[in-house]
Order: structure tokens, then sequence, then C-alpha cells
């Protein structure tokens, strides 16, 4: 029989992963939103177990809004990302250092 | 009776601001004229006042005039208090007054300031005369700084001279001091009398002699405290050491100042005080023994400084020094009346002799310099007569009026058994002896001996017909005649007819007078008394040695100088005071205030704490700055690390690890 | 009444910058106008004013923000009522003598002047807390564009430095002042008053008020801002700076501290007083060996208004050592006295250095030197006014001084001794700079060419004159206006006397 | 036990797949790799009995969202070689803090919330989710009634998104004519009439 415990551990090690891809993929701007997808999506695996081993639905509700957002996050993103390779012909996040203090 | 106290008062007053305000609009023979018939009044006010109280049987007069605040209980008025101790003191005021207003007519005659100076002349005759009315201590302190005031704007009355306002400054900060030690003593008789009103005053201090409060971790009498303490201000006003340093150098005013402030009146209000201030003193044997010994340290040194002066102006300066200091020393003995009594002499024949000097100043152009002097009696036989009077009334002469005063105090001392009597009956006695050689001499360098005069003063003074002005000839004449017989009059009746009972209070244990009063049998053989008088024969020797050293054989002071040069140049140097107070205390202050203005205010307050602050924000910043690098990356990891730590601390919580 | 006195001049003053935007001769002659209204009214205010009443006269009332229980509540007692007639004096003195000094954007100055004058008239007849708040914060707006448009070449340091200061002091008040109504429930200043608070509450209130207040005395160590703001001000804006500005420190103290937190100032005392005698002397000292005349007059300033906190807290010391309540009183009516006096003089000092420097554009002692000479009737003035800076007796200067120097007896030998240093050092540094700047030989060329005091100066002077003359030789009716209400404040204070 | 091993499976491609996103050298690889990540989770969250939420996973993120990441990869010529600097720099720390990541939640797994509390309630509780037999009738019920204003603010968010993205994205040509109606509607009379004041013509003739 499965465990809660099993969707947990899988959605931490997905997080990590995750997390371990934004320091290792630092420059690349289309990775790095990958990345974050990565981490909602192990976001979204303790919802859904949670939900299911609780028998509660507001769970699934949730997920349902986060991956709303989410499509909308990287849409926006991506937009961004065009928007700024057709400006600075690059999308390496080293050169985006205008905010500097 | 009212209106005639007011009318002596106000009419000084209603002068100065008249010559002072409106001096250019009434021009200066009218500014002149307006000053004297003020002072006039003021004079014939005070001898008649004077005359109800000793022969009319006036009643003392204590009234308050206003009431200047009310605090709470506590009524501060504006009075006056009228008994013969004031109306004597309001008659050698005005009356030395008048005096050295009329020969201002002639001194100032050419002076660009006359208006000026008569106002505040006249402003002085008013403050001095709310000093000794005042019937409470606010007003007494009121004419005490407002004396002060008019002092310091006559010193300076040249104001371009840099001598001059160094030393009207240097007069008016010193006796600040003085004053800072009355204010507190006007705070401890508030605090433990009660009141400020003379009357009760010394009413309560009577009551409860014995009252003592801690001070200085030891138990004191409150008398001795606030007897001390208005000394203090007394000291500053009266110019006596350590606070004496002002009154030499306030030489720099005009000679009819030096006459009537710094000679006759002003300097001897320290004297008034204490008279007047009797039943707080007598209470307190240590407070009278700091009086007498102060006073007599006052009236030996010096007048040993008086000896080597060239100035002719501040010989006569220590002199006074050194005689208010004998009236010291008479209050210390608690012979008050001896004290007053010398007062009044000294008033007027040391008046008389500012106004000889100052004559013998103007005939030579503006000459001081004694050295630069000689001979002067061929040219100025009026002025060589009457400062020839003055001196020996100075230096004791029988039957003049200072052997009265001055024998009179000496034999208190002797009389009284108080602390430090031993000390100052030796030190006035041998200040006979000074006093007569410094006199002496000045009076044989300027009108003996050879003639030192420089040409350019010696072609002013052969025009002259004998005197300068008429009008500086009288006042020498008026002046002269008090000097030589006041004495001889009145020292029964003030000295041993219970003349002041009204006025001052002496234990009868202290009442050396009265004990003096047992053998006195009438002025002429007080006189003739002198013949077994020790003090007679030193002056006598001190008049002999200045001539011999000075007429007789001048060749020979050399050899008299040689072996005391470092005696001498200690006294030139005045005990080095002056350095003291200047490098010491003015300078120490100075550097201490830019100390604080530096180091406190500019580098710790403003440097350290308020731009400080400012810098240390802005390095704050400026670390700030450089963790926003801009860089999306470091912004995610510090999120994540965060993030890490935060798990980190919920779990170790949980886990208990820490 | 008392509205017409705080919102005539702010009126008057847009009336100004209106009618005289073209036309300077048409703005002064307004501004004058306004300003002699305001003095007349407030003059007139104080005849109408019954001086046995210790309570608030002339009470307005009426609802402001009803949601949190702010209310327009205006109302002067004893305390107050002559601060409020000073202000009058002060500003209409300021505006005759921008007459034609001031020539750059006169309207404005002007303006600037007279709405500061309303809202100061406002700060010191507010009894709502809120409304003396938003009157006191709302004070350093105009003060900040005097001194930032019309000052001197540093004016922009000084101006922060003024206002950082000042500000950062208010906001702690204005925490303590909420804090109060949740206590109080009303903002009402006097409901403030019977709070039973425990002590450690009172000590953070006291605190809180200090930061304001001490600030705006100034009290020693933050005292720096004003001999800057000093130098950099106008001359109208320092006499309005030294005159009325500092008062409200001292009014705050009387109006907040004291009755609010009775226990926490008794407990906090040694501190007050430690710096109100650090005031005298070190600031004395510090004064002394300044260069600049008006950091000279700034620095007596700070040192003459640690007398009035010194008369302020010295009550508590008074009743331990003598037990003497009219020594107590005499050491808060000496403060007042002090108060009222140091407005007269101060303002005096600032037009006299005015006066020489609209004539020689420079404040630095060592260029002046015998001006005695070229002036003399200004020299008269000058050193009428720095004899009664120095407290000399017959000049108002004298009579707070005397009164605190008696009371700080009863306190303690030590306390009147060094409080009475100032006799010593308020004469040095005074006539030390009279020395310098008005007597001996004319120094150089500049000095040669001065000429005397113009009648519009002699005007102004002359009328300080009076009035320092005035209180100096018959403060009794000054004291007795503020007697009751001193008298009931120390009932609240200490009840137990 | 299928089910066991049909989750470790999974799970397993899972870790793979997204191991690969973050290492792959061509970002391309990396959007593949995603898109079985997601594939898989779809898989597991069936497995899980969310029907609707693994159908909307791939439908919405490999469908579309996916798709675009593709789209913008390839449309972007981009210098692999200069982003993947300071990858092996990074390894290190990246992996420390993941490895530290997840045993610290393994921990929390592992010790508190493992089968002992939670387990016990599944029986119930998955009996009665089955109860209710249809998952999407069941997020539907609540989606529409409680959830319903922020379900509404979700579609806004979604409108915002593509009006932003349009917005960002959409470029201006020079060559083509616009016609600007706020600069039309500004216009005054001034810009366009010029009022011009002559003196009436006179008859010479006089």
């Amino acid at each position: 029989m499965l465990a809660l415990s099993d969707y947990l551990a899988l959605s931490a090690l997905l997080f990590a992963i995750g997390m371990a891809g934004i320091f290792l993929n630092r420059k690349n701007a289309i990775v790095l939103l990958m990345s974050i997808e990565l981490i909602l999506l192990a976001v979204n695996f303790n919802f859904i177990a949670f939900s299911h081993f609780l028998g509660d639905i507001h769970g699934q509700v949730f997920v349902f809004f986060i991956l709303t957002v989410a499509a909308a996050e990287s849409a926006i993103g991506l937009a961004i990302l065009v928007v700024l390779f057709r400006n600075r012909d690059t999308i390496n996040v080293g050169d985006l250092d205008s905010m500097r203090g | 009776m009212k209106t005639i106290y007011l009318l002596v008062v106000l009419a000084p007053l209603f002068g100065a601001v008249i010559a002072g305000l409106a001096g250019n609009v009434i021009g200066r023979s009218n500014a002149a004229r307006i000053a004297v018939a003020a002072v006039a009044v003021s004079a014939l006010g005070s001898l008649w006042v004077l005359y109800q109280h000793v022969w009319g049987g006036a009643p003392v007069f204590d009234e308050t005039l206003y009431q200047w605040a009310q605090v709470g209980g506590l009524s501060l008025e504006v009075g006056f208090l009228i008994d013969r101790l004031t109306a004597v003191m309001m008659v050698v005021v005005t009356s030395v007054s008048l005096a050295v207003h009329v020969y201002t007519i002639g001194y100032m005659h050419d002076d660009a300031g006359y208006q000026r100076f008569f106002s505040y002349i006249n402003l002085f005759t008013f403050a001095m005369l709310m000093l000794v009315m005042a019937n409470n201590f606010l007003q007494l302190f009121f004419g005490w700084e407002a004396v002060g005031l008019v002092s310091y704007l006559l010193i300076g009355f040249y104001y371009r001279k840099e001598s001059a306002i160094f030393a009207n400054l240097k007069a008016f900060l010193v006796n600040r001091v003085g004053d800072f030690g009355f204010l507190l003593g006007i705070a401890a008789v508030l605090m433990y009398y009660g009141s400020l009103d003379y009357g009760e005053v010394f009413a309560a201090a009577t009551l409860r002699p014995d009252m003592s409060l801690s001070i200085f971790g030891t138990e004191a009498l409150v008398a001795t405290v606030a007897g001390v303490l208005l000394f203090i201000g007394a000291m500053g006003k009266s110019a006596q050491v350590p606070l004496h340093v002002w009154l030499p150098d306030s030489m720099e005013g005009p000679t009819p100042i030096s006459a009537l402030i710094h000679a006759a009146t002003m300097v001897t209000a320290g004297i008034f005080l204490v008279a007047r201030m009797s039943p707080i003193f007598e209470l307190s044997d240590a407070a009278l023994s700091v009086v007498l010994v102060l006073g007599a340290v006052t009236a030996l040194f010096m007048g040993l400084v008086g000896l080597v002066q060239n100035d002719i102006k501040r010989v006569i300066a220590y002199s006074t020094l050194s005689q208010l200091g004998y009236m010291f020393v008479a209050l210390g003995a608690s012979a008050y009346a001896a004290g007053v009594f010398h007062l009044m002499t000294h008033a007027f024949f040391k008046a008389l002799l500012f106004l000889g000097a100052g004559a013998v100043i103007v005939a030579l152009h503006h000459e001081q310099d004694m050295r630069r002097m000689g001979n002067l009696r061929r040219y100025l036989p009026m002025t060589h007569i009457t400062m020839l009077l003055g001196t020996l009334a100075l230096v004791g002469t029988p039957f003049f009026s200072g052997y009265y005063s001055k024998d009179v105090i000496i034999e208190a001392v002797h009389a009284a058994d108080r602390f430090g009597a031993g000390f100052a009956y030796w030190a006035v006695l041998l200040g006979v002896f000074i006093t007569a050689l410094y006199s002496f001499r000045l009076y044989f360098m300027v009108f003996w001996g050879e003639e030192r005069i420089d040409p350019h003063a010696k072609a002013h003074i052969s025009h002259l017909p004998g005197y300068v002005l008429p009008v500086m000839q009288w006042p020498l004449v008026a002046l002269a005649v008090p000097s030589v017989v006041i004495g001889y009059f009145t020292i029964e009746p003030m000295l041993f007819g219970g003349f002041f009972d009204e006025a001052i209070h002496v234990l009868s244990d202290n009442d050396v007078l009265a004990k003096k009063g047992e053998t006195f049998h009438g002025p002429l053989a007080f006189g003739l008394h002198a013949a077994v008088n020790p003090a007679f024969w030193l002056a006598v020797a001190g008049a002999v040695v200045a001539w011999f050293f000075y007429i007789a054989r001048p060749d020979l002071r050399p050899a008299l100088t040689r072996p005391m040069a470092p005696l001498i140049a200690v006294l030139e140097r005045k005990y080095g005071f002056d350095e003291l107070y200047r490098d010491g205390f003015a300078g120490g202050g100075r550097q201490l205030g830019a100390l604080f203005w530096r180091g406190g205010d500019q580098a710790i307050i403003d440097g350290v704490i308020v731009n400080g602050t400012a810098r240390t924000i802005g390095r704050l910043a400026q670390g700030l700055r450089g963790v926003q690098s801009g860089y999306l990356y470091h912004y995610a990891f510090a999120m994540i690390i965060g993030l890490l730590l935060l798990l980190t601390v919920f779990v170790g919580r949980w886990q208990g690890w820490f | 009444m008392l509205s017409l006195l705080v919102w005539l001049p702010v009126l008057g003053g847009i009336g100004v910058l209106v009618a005289g935007r073209d036309d300077a001769a048409r703005a002064r002659w307004f501004a004058l106008g306004v300003a002699a209204l305001v003095f007349a009214l407030a003059v007139g205010l104080w005849v109408a004013f019954e001086a046995g009443v210790a309570g608030m006269q002339f009470i307005e009332r009426a609802d402001w923000i009803s949601a949190f229980g702010i209310q327009y509540y205006l109302g002067v007692d004893g305390i107050s009522m002559p601060l409020v007639v000073l202000t009058a004096f002060a500003t209409l003195l300021v505006v005759v003598a921008a007459w034609e000094v001031v020539q750059y954007k006169p309207a404005q100055y002007l303006a600037a002047f007279l709405i500061m004058e309303g809202i100061m008239i406002g700060v010191f007849s507010a009894l709502d807390a809120i409304l003396f708040y938003v009157f006191f914060e709302a004070m350093l707006i105009p003060m900040f564009l005097i001194i930032g448009i019309w000052g001197g070449p540093n004016r922009i340091y000084a101006t922060l430095k003024f206002f950082l200061y000042t500000f950062l002091g208010s906001v702690m008040m204005l925490i303590a002042l909420i804090y109060l109504r949740t206590e109080a429930g009303s903002f009402a200043i006097q409901d403030f008053y019977g709070l039973q608070l425990p002590l450690a509450t009172q000590m953070v209130l006291f605190l809180a008020f200090l930061a304001a207040f001490a600030v705006k005395v100034p009290m020693f160590p933050v005292h720096t801002w004003l001999p800057d703001a000093h130098v950099e001000a106008p001359t109208g804006g320092s006499v309005i700076l030294a005159a009325i500005t500092l008062k409200i420190g001292g009014y705050g103290f009387l109006r907040f501290s004291l009755p609010i937190a009775p226990e926490a100032s008794m407990a906090l005392d040694w501190l007050l007083i430690g710096l109100s005698l650090i005031a005298v002397v070190y600031i004395g000292l510090v004064a002394m060996v300044q260069a600049d005349l008006k950091k000279l007059i700034a620095y007596s300033s700070i040192a003459h208004m640690g007398f009035v906190t010194l008369g302020f807290f010295l009550i508590f010391r008074i009743l331990a050592g003598s037990g003497s309540r009219d020594g107590a009183l005499l050491a808060l009516e000496g403060g007042m006295v002090q108060m009222i006096s140091h407005g007269f003089v101060s303002a005096a000092m600032f037009l006299c250095v005015g006066v020489l420097y609209d004539r020689m554009h420079t404040r630095r002692i060592a260029d002046y030197g015998g001006v005695a000479s070229k002036m003399p009737v200004f020299a008269g003035f000058f050193v009428l006014f720095a004899m009664a800076n120095a407290g000399l007796p017959g000049t108002s200067g004298f009579v707070g001084e005397f009164m605190i120097v008696l009371a700080s007896f009863q306190a303690g030998f030590w306390y009147a001794a060094i409080a009475a240093l100032t006799l010593i050092l308020g004469a040095a540094y005074s006539l030390w700079m009279i020395k310098r700047v008005v007597y001996g030989e004319v120094d150089n060329e500049h000095v040669d060419t001065l000429t005397d005091v113009t009648p519009r100066e002699r005007l102004l002077l002359g009328t300080l004159a009076v009035a320092i003359i005035a209180v100096g030789v018959y403060p009794a009716p000054l004291v007795e206006v503020m007697e009751p209400s001193l008298d009931a404040l120390f009932r609240i204070v200490v009840p137990t006397f | 036990m299928i089910e066991k091993v049909i989750f470790y499976v999974f799970a397993a491609i899972l870790l793979l797949a997204a191991m690969l996103v973050i290492t792959a050298r061509n970002p391309v690889h990396s959007a593949l790799s995603l898109v079985l990540a997601f594939f898989t989770s779809a898989a597991l969250w069936l497995l899980a009995e969310a029907e609707f939420l693994g159908i909307a996973l791939v439908l919405v993120y490999v469908g579309a969202v996916m798709v675009l990441f593709l789209f913008v990869v390839m449309m972007l010529d981009i210098n692999i070689s200069v982003i993947r600097e300071g990858f092996a720099r990074y390894l290190p720390l990246g992996a420390l803090v993941g490895v530290v990541m997840v045993l610290q939640m393994l921990l929390v797994i592992g010790a508190g919330v493992g089968e002992g509390q939670v387990s016990l309630a599944l029986a119930d509780a998955a009996g009665e989710s089955g109860a209710g037999g249809n998952n999407i009738r069941l997020l539907g019920s609540v989606l529409y009634t409680v959830y319903v204003y922020p379900f509404e603010l979700a579609a806004i968010v979604l409108l915002l998104a593509i009006i932003a993205a349009i917005m960002l994205t959409h470029r201006r040509r020079a060559d083509t004519k616009h016609q600007d109606i706020s600069a039309q509607v500004r216009t005054r009379k001034d810009d366009r009439l010029r009022l011009v004041r002559m003196p009436s013509e006179v008859d010479d003739e006089r």
C-alpha cells in the first residue's frame, strides 16, 4: 500500500532538484524558469498527496490555482525573455544588472 | 519726608536721562548745568535728611515704594531704609559727587564725550543712592550692580584706548566674581531667614542665632556662611585681596571718576554693606575673622605695592586699596562705626588727592608719570597746598581727620580678641609707616626736587596762571576743608555717642569701641595723645625716610633698593595676581571653552553623534548596495538559503537540536 | 478671539503673498498692518485676561476629527498668555526689521513670518494634544523655508540638521500622545493631568516628551543644531527662532512633562538638572570662544535656556531641601520670566547683529572693532542689550536669573553655586564681545564707512530697550499673570504640598 | 502491490527527467525532459486519484506551456557556452543545498508525519473520496461554490497574463501606417487653421 510518505519524499526530492537547478543554471533564464516549474510541481505533489490521504478536495483546488498562476507566470516570463533578447541580444542573467545598487 | 527721599534719588536719574538721551539736543553747557543742578538738589536734600536725622529727630524711615514682584508668600519689593548710617552715606556720596561734577566741568572741558560723561556720573549717583538707601537685598543688589555698570562704562570712557577697554572688562568681570558670592549670600539669607527685607532678616537672625547648616561636609553657622558669601561680594566691590586687581587698572578712566567712584564712594560700598549687615556678622566670629584678616592683608600688602608705582594715579589707587583694608579691619574688629568713620574721612581726603592729581595731570598735558614731574609747587601753588593737606590727612597727622579715624581703628584692633586680631594689629601698624612713605614719596616726587618735566608739558604748564581752571580749583578747596577738620568735630558723636545705635548692631562682648570710649576724653586730648602713640612715630618715620631718599640724598636710593631688588621685583609684578588671573582663569577658561567647543560640540556631538549617525547609515547603505547586485540569481540564492535556514530552524527546534 | 489670533496672521500671510506678488512696498505695508493688528489683538487679549484666575480662558471648543475624538480646542492661561503676546510682538519686530533689508522675494519672506506667527500662537493656545502636535510640526515648515531660502551659504546643511533634529524629537511625542489618548479617553491635554499612571509608564512618557522638547529648548547635548541654524538664518529667522521657537520647548515642559508625568519628573530630575547646569557652564565657556557673532549669541541662548529648564525641574529638590513652597514657586516663575526675558534680549541681540550685518556683510567678530566711534547710538543699544544678556539688574535678563539662583540655593548650595557661575560667564562672553566689536580703535576701512542706525532701526531697538528695562524694573504685572496658573500647575505636580 | 511498483517506476522516471532538466547542455533537451517529467507526474497524480488535475497537467502544461517553452528556446539564438559557464563551480553548492534540504525534509516525513498518524486516517479518507465517486464533479462542486471568487480572480490573472504577454512582445513596425485616435481627438483648431487678417480690397478708382 502506498503511504503518504512516499509521495512526500518524492516531492522533497523533486523540490531539491528544482532548487539545485537554480544554482546550477544561474545564468540561463529559460532553464531557471523550468526549475521553477519543477519546484511548483513538487509543491503540487504535496497538495495532491495530502488531499488524497486526508480525503480533502480543497487541496486539489489549490493545485488548480497554482497551475493557473504558474501558467500565467511562465507566459509572462517567456514574454519578458523574448523582449529581453530582442533588446539586449542575450538571455544571460549575468548581463542583467541594471538594477545594481 | 518720602518726597525728599524720592527727590534725592530721582534727581540724578532725571539728570542722567536728560543728559544721556537728549545731550546732543540741549547742547554741552546745558547738559552740564542740568547734571550739576540735579546732583546739587540731591546733595542739598541729603544734607537736609542728615540734619533731620541727627538734630531733627526724624524717625527711621523704612517703607516700601512699590512691589517688584510677588511670588507665593514672598514679596520682593523696592523701598528705602533711611537711618543715620544711610544719611551719612547719602551726604558723603552726594557731596563728593557734587564736587566731582563741578570739577568735571573743567576737567572734561574739551572732551567730545562731555554730555555722555555727565550722564554717566549722574547715573552713578543715582545707582549709589539706590544702593545705600535700599531696605532690602534686591534693591541693594540692583544698586550694587548698577554702580558696577557705570564704573564699567566710565573706566572704558576712552573706548578707543585698548588699555581702557581691557581695564573695564577686567573690572566688571572681577566684580562679577564678587557678585557671584554676593548673590549666593542673598540666596542663603532668603533661604534661612525667609525674607529679603533687612528688618525681617535681622529680626530672624537675632531670633535664631545658632541656626546652622552643613556645607562642604561640615556644620557651619548660617551667619558664617551668609556673612562670608556676602563678604565675597564686598571684596569684589571694595577691591580686597584677592579680588583687588581691577582697581589699579581702573585708573584708565578719567580722573574725576577715579576720585568719585574708585576712591570715595563705590569702592566703599563693601564697607557699607558689612556695616549694614552687622546684625548678621555679629553672630559669627568666623566671618568677622575672615573680614579682619583679609582686610589686614590688603592694608599691608597693597600699601607695599604703592611704594614702587610711578604713575601718580596708581600710587593713589594702591593707597585706596590699603585704606579700604583699614576699613575692613575695623569692621572685622566689630568697630563698625570706626570703619564707617574712616570711610567718611577717607572719602574726602582721597577724593581731594585724586582731584589734585587730576589737576596736575591736566596741567602737564596728560602726563601721569611721576618721574617726569617735580618741583610743581612753583606752578600750581593751590594744588600743592590742598594736596599737602590731603597727604597729611592720609598719613594721620594729629588733628587731621585721617588721624582720628585711623588711630581709632588701630586701637580698636588692639583691643579686639578675635582670631587674627594680633596679626591685623601689626599689619595696620606697619601699614601706617608704609602709608606715610608712599604718600610723601608721591608728594616729594611731584612737588619738590628737581624739575623733570618734558618740554612739551613744560610749555603748557608755564602758561597757566597757577591753576588750570577755576572750576577745577574750588572743589579742591571745598574738599580740603572737611579733609582737615571733619575728624575733629565728628569723632566723638559718631564713634562714642551712640550715633549709629539704630543702624549698627554690636554684641556687647564685641564692642571694642565702647571699651575705647571709657578712655576717650574729647578730640583734643585724643590728638595730643599722639605723642605717646607708636602709630604717630611710625608715620613720622615714614615721612622722614621719604624726605631723606627723595629730597635730601636721592643719590643714596640705589644703595637702598639694590639689596632689595628681588622684593621690588615681586612688588612691581604686584605679587603676580594679574598673571595668575589672566593666564590662569581667563586664559584657562578660554582654553576650556575652545576645548569644549572643538572637542565636545564639534568633534563628539556633531562629529560622532550627529554626522556620525548620518555617516554610519551611509556606510551601511553602501554595504547594502553591494548586496543589491542586480543579478537575479543572487536574489534567488538569498531566498533559497533563507528558506534553508528557516527549514533548519524549524526542524531543529522540533528535533530539539538547539 | 483666539481663533482670530491664530488664523488672522495665516490668512494675512496668504494675503501678503497675493497682494505683494509684484509690489514689494504693498507687501510690506500689508504685512505691517496684519502684524500690528495681531499685536493689538494680543494686547487686547492681555488686557481682557483675568490675572487672578488659574484656569484656561477664552476657550473655544469644537469637534474636528470626531472619529478619533480630536477637537479644535483653544484656550490660554497664565503660562501661555505672555508667550502669545511675545509672539505677536516679535513678529511685528521682524516685519519692521525686514523693511528695506530683505530685497529677495520680500512678499514671500513676510508671508512666511506671518504664517509662522499664526502657527506659533496656535502652539501656545492649543489645548488638544493633536492640535498642538499639528501646530508644533507645522511650525517647522515656514522656518525651514525661511532658513532654506533666505539663509546663508551653508543653509542646506543647517536646515537639514534643524529639521531632522526637531522632527526626530517630535515623533516620539506623537507616540506618547496617542498612548495618553488610550489612557485618558480624549485628546484634551487637561484630561491627561489626572491620570494616575504607574512610574514605569510615566518614565517612558517623560522620555518621549523630553526627546521632543529638549531638542526645541535646546538642552545639552542636542543643542548643536541651534548655532548652525542661527548662523545661516536671516536676521528675522534668528529673531523668531531665539525669541519664540525655543520657548516652545520650555512651554512643553510645563504643559506636558511636569503635569503628565510628575513622578517621573521627580525621579529623573537629576538628569534635567544636570543637563541644565552643564548648559550653563559648558555652553557659557563655549560661547566665550566663538568667533562668529551669531554663534556667540546662539550659544548664550542655550546657556540662558538652561536656566529655564533648571528652574522648572529644581522644584522637587527645593521641596526636599528647604520644604519651601515659595521657593519652588520662585523657581517655576523664574523659569517663565527667564523665557519671556530671553525673548526680548535674544531678539534684541540678533537685531543688533542684523544691523551690523546689513552694513558690513560679515559676522566675524574679528572684522569689527571700534564700531562705537562710528555708530554711537547703536553702540549704546548694543551695550545695553549685552548687559541685559549678562543679567544686569534693572534689565529683564536679571529677573529670571535672580529668582532661579535664589531658589536653587534652597535645593542645595552647589546647585546655586554652579548656576550663579552664569554671572561671571555671561558677563565674560557678552562683554568680551562688546569689547572686540564696539570698543577700540576703528579697526579697518570697512568699519570706517559705517553709518549709525536709521530711524527705523532706532525705533526697533528702542522699543526692545524699553521692554527690557520695563520688565527689569517692574516685573510684577508679568509675574502676576502667570502666578495662579503656575500655582495650579504646582498643585498638580506635587499634590502633597 | 502493483500500485507500489507503478509508483516507484514512475517516480524514478520523474526524478531522472528532473535531473536531466537541470543538467542538460541544450535547453531544448531540458524542455523535452521537462515534458517527460510532467507526463510522469500526471501519471502519479492519477495514481493519487486526482484524475482531473492529471489530465489538466498534460493538457495545459505539456500541450501549451511546454510548447511555448520550446518555441522560445528554438526562436532565440542562445549562446550555450556562455550560459553554461559556472555550472561546474556551482555544482557542489547546489548539490549540497539540495541534499541538506532533502535530508531535512525526509527527517520530517520519516519521523513525524509518517505512517503513524496519517495512514490511520487513510482508510476512511480513501473510502470517502471513493464514495464521492467522480473526482471532477467533486472538484467542480467546490470550485464553483466556495472558491468562486478566487476562480474568477484566476481567470483575470490569466487574462492579464495574456494582455501582458502581448503588450510586451508586440512591436510596432515602422513601415506600416497606423491610426492614432488619441492624437486625432487632441487636435485643436489652431493646428489646422490659420486666420489671416487682410485689408479689404478697395477700389482704386477714385
